[in-house]
């Protein structure tokens, strides 16, 4: 009967807090076929609905920053309460290689978290950049070298890690991490920066994009990319963030 | 069965189609880079989203959700309003002229007056087509009824487009009437070069874990491959009454869907939502599906199809 | 979650119920038999297959089909005309008020004044309730629109139904109308106790081998899941408006549906395609999926359930 | 697709005389998942639609008596031209026991042979028992015997096998043939006999029932048996012959 309901509904298993603004939300359920760079659409009933990154698919899990009404509502959800899940949605990151450079900021750290448990069940290499504002937005280091990642942060008051943006920590990482492809999730600056590193190193890229999403399965066109961004990254034009993404390729030539 | 060889093209108003296909209102018609992409996956025409008169946000999300049936939204007619519609739909057409593509823009507007203002407004853009989108739930008359619920205020905003430009129009309606042929003919009447049917099945879906309606804006319109039997009754009841041609439309979603539209009498025939059902690439899917069709059965060409189930 | 006891039953212009789980007309209500038989499978109540004043044969076959998306019919109205009808009913009545449960007679008619002979006919055989289907396509006004196509012919069988008979009556609705929640409020206005809605769903299948319908009627009505959504905004549009009770249906096929029923303002919930896909036992089953909703959820009787979603 | 499609589309590969009236319509391709017993509606556009026995599953065949104007089109079609399909439909036979009698009238020796040749892929002892007016009456007597069944013929003219009805066949073979459950498809009167005879000496039954059918699945109320035949073979009232049928079951207590 399930099958007839546009969203399951979800218990919160436990609401743990990752720093001073993002919780790591533990559902009660696994959300299956879910792959690492795929997101989940979220409702609240009379609150509305946004969408978020799958940090974990066995149980369901998504890292929410508490920065506006929705992610705030949800960061007061206590054990228990339901949320309503349709999803996984869209295209996620695919592994391609041994040796895997992941490059998160914000809350991007979330999809690379699922994508390096992913590549350390397959007992590959993973080493990760987290770029923040500061040591208190970072985010989800210590998960990170629990599944035996390298970590490398970067704060832009050096607070944690080096000073600087985490391009420098990428750069740095990869003089002894010789890794075959580069996986991104982060605010549209840095993946930029990211996508035109790579382009300049023939690095192969695989980069996850935010736009403002409203169906969340490629009817409404509301999450197109811009064609300047479109060009400046190898786009095609009309790229749609929920269906063709979040996540794009980059392959060199 | 010999393999024959299959015309694919057809005419609709003037204007002429490599394939029937045609890119229904409100799916990726947002700009010109998307209208741009569907032509390039196949379509034989591009309808750009419902335009009116001011720009509008739409409802809150959820807008729009699938369920087992296809789906359902109340996108709340998100868009730019009038004036930043014009270069976009100019764009959009020289992109899609310069691959033989046909643009039609779709208009809605709250007032018989205001769909005036609009048919004259995007007429300034040398679309292709004005498809007169009368069948929006939540603009109408006072007691929220779309102008295509009733043979009067369908006929008031025909007149008043006919009345407002020399491009070819066609008027597209609701299905939640008691007789769609009716409506049809009046706006034949007034002038109108084409129907399109149908729009949406307003419905609702309730979460009964939530109790509460799925939408933000709690009734929405069905669509997708579960309102097909009701698309082709419609398109079937219109073909049999007027005589200017028919873009038929709803839940198509393979090339047997397609074929059976025309053969319930449309011209061309709209895709929406199977394109998040099966990909931007649905059109040259479609298109080669009934070329399949019609190569195996031995149909030639769509005018030897066309209305064959209603005769 | 604390599992709660839950009470099912429910009372509809007067009439007790077990549980609110009625047989929808046209589905096995041909003979007393068959009525009794899906009273014992847990019907809260039961609906005799519409009688109209004259026999009746139907359509020749194909009349009823099953797709993908439930079932489309057009039986064509098949009956064996009033004089006949009333003995099966008085029948079916005395063996279904030994079991405690409602019969709920269903009558149509091609003109106001045939409503009226009918409402005074079966009035005769003492059922529970009258549903006064006048959303039957293929009988109505000179345009083939049924008496339910407009506020107008709506009222007048009312009033003349209300007129002819004391026993509570039930006006059962089409989906096809622009605004349904005036058409119900036209009823209740003319001194109806209920509104039942939906009737099937007007739509055409196409054979694209064939090139022909598959209904030999051509036209038919879509009944079963796919409905749903079109059924709830339905009902959900009648209960904010009326105050007399709905019978709401189309669509329902298990627990969930019946309570989305509930929650979008139904009192009871008819039942009728799904008896094709789940059997004629499908009244306890879905009895029993509403009663684990409940308990699980914390409702403990229908009141609490009713309307939440349209609040 | 083509599950989008209420009838599948059968063209005819071989349409053979089976009596003087009758012929089987050996058809295209296999119908999928079908048993003994059940039926198919048949369409021809235009023209009407009617149930039909399966009388053999893969390829998909029906033997049909030119008794009327729709069955009578359909003896007309030649191999090549199509007639649609739904189903199948309804409640077959089911084989219970090693020794197995079937008792066919008229056009009912058509589900016979689809469960005889069933029983026999199993190994199991079929005795077939046909009834008929006369020997050019006679269906599949041939057919049966080619896939090692016994066949015991009655003609009412004793123009084959022994003059008198079927039941006399009946009783005949049962002498040497103890068989477990008797199978019977065929005109009421006979089944009624049937019916009765198995209660008499309590044999197990399954018994093939005739109504007009419309929906065919089971919505209509067309196809029910009425209430005397009901209490007169043990049916609960409201018996419908599309859904619970078209075979009955007696089981003696
Ligand atoms: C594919 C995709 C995946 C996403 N995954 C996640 C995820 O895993 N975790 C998560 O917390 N969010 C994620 N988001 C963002 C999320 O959907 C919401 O946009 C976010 O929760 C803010 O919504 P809100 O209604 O609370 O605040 P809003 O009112 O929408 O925003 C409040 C303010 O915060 C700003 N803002 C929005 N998001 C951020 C941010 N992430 N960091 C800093 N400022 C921000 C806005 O620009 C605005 O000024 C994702 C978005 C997309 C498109
Ligand atoms: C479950 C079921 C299975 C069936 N299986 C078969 C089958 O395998 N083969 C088959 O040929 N028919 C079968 N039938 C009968 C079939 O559906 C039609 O009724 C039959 O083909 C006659 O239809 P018609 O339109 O040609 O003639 P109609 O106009 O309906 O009938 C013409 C005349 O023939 C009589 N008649 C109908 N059927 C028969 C008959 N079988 N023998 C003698 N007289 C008859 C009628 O009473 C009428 O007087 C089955 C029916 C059912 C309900
Ligand atoms: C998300 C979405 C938005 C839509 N927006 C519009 C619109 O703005 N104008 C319009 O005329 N129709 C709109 N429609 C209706 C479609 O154009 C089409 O009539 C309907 O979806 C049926 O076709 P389908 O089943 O192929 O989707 C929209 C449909 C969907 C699914
Ligand atoms: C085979 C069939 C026959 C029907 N006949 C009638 C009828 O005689 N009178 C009536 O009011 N509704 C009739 N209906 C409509 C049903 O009562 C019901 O309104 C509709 O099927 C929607 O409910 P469902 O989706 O549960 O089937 C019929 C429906 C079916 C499927
Ligand atoms: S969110 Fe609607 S197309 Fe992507
Ligand atoms: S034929 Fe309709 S119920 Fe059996």
């Amino acid at each position: 009967m399930s099958d007839m309901q546009a969203y399951q509904r979800y218990f919160i298993s436990t609401s743990q807090p990752k720093n001073y603004r993002t919780r790591s939300l533990v559902l009660d359920r696994p959300l299956a076929e879910a792959q690492p760079g795929q997101f989940v659409m979220i409702w609240l009933p009379d609150v509305g609905e946004k969408p978020f990154s799958i940090a974990n698919a066995d149980p369901l899990t998504a890292a929410i920053a508490a920065v506006g009404p929705f992610s705030e509502a949800l960061c007061a959800l206590e054990p228990g309460q339901p949320l309503w899940v349709r999803g996984p949605l869209g295209q996620g990151f695919e592994l391609k290689g041994k040796k895997h450079l992941l490059v998160g900021g914000g809350y991007g750290a979330a999809p690379l978290y699922f994508l390096a448990k992913q590549a350390r069940a397959r007992g590959e290499e993973v080493c990760v950049c987290l770029g923040a504002r500061n040591q208190a937005e970072l985010l989800l280091a210590e998960d990170f070298r629990e599944i035996g990642c390298r970590v490398e942060a970067a704060t832009e008051d050096g607070s944690a890690g080096q000073r600087g943006l985490v391009l420098e920590a990428v750069r740095a990482a990869l003089v002894d991490f010789p890794a075959q492809t580069l996986y991104a999730c982060g605010p549209k600056p840095m993946l930029l920066a990211l996508a035109a590193f790579c382009k300049d190193n023939r690095l192969a890229g695989q980069f996850s994009w935010e736009a403002m999403m409203r169906c969340g399965i490629g009817l409404c066109g509301s999450c197109e990319i811009d064609e300047p961004t479109c060009d400046a990254v190898g786009l095609p034009h009309g790229w749609l963030t929920c269906k063709d993404g979040p996540v794009s390729f980059y392959q060199p030539a | 069965m010999n393999k024959v060889s299959v015309d694919l093209t057809c005419e609709l108003a003037g204007v002429r189609m490599h394939n029937p296909l045609v890119l229904a209102s409100g799916v990726l018609g947002t700009s010109a880079a998307l209208l741009e992409r569907v032509g390039a996956c196949g379509a034989g025409a591009v309808t750009s989203k419902s335009c009116g008169p001011e720009e509008r946000a739409g409802h809150p999300n959820p807008i729009a959700v699938e369920w087992a049936g296809g789906v359902i939204n109340a996108v709340g007619l998100t868009n730019p309003g009038l004036e930043a519609e014009i270069p976009t739909l100019i764009d959009a057409r020289e992109r899609l002229h310069a691959q033989g593509i046909p643009l039609i823009a779709s208009i809605f507007a709250p007032t018989v007056e205001d769909f005036g203002r609009m048919a004259a407004g995007v007429s300034a853009a040398e679309p292709d087509l004005i498809e007169v989108n009368i069948s929006c739930p939540n603009v109408g008359d006072e007691f929220g009824t779309p102008f295509s619920g009733s043979v009067e205020s369908a006929a008031a905003v025909t007149r008043m487009v006919r009345a407002k430009t020399k491009l070819p129009i066609a008027i597209k309606l609701a299905p939640n009437v008691p007789n769609i042929a009716r409506i049809a003919l009046a706006a034949q009447e007034e002038g109108a070069d084409a129907i399109t049917a149908i729009n949406t099945v307003p419905g609702m879906l309730i979460d009964p874990y939530a109790g509460r309606p799925v939408l933000s804006n709690k009734v929405g319109g069905v669509s997708g491959w579960s309102i097909k039997p009701i698309a082709l009754r419609c398109v079937a009841e219109i073909s049999r009454t007027v005589s200017i041609p028919v873009i038929g439309l709803g839940g198509v979603s393979n090339g047997l869907d397609a074929v059976e539209m025309i053969m319930a009498g449309a011209t061309a025939v709209g895709v929406g939502s199977a394109v998040w059902q099966r990909g931007v690439d649905v059109f040259a899917v479609i298109a080669e599906e009934m070329y399949e069709f019609m190569a195996g059965e031995g149909y030639p060409d769509l005018a030897s199809m066309r209305g064959i189930a209603i005769r």
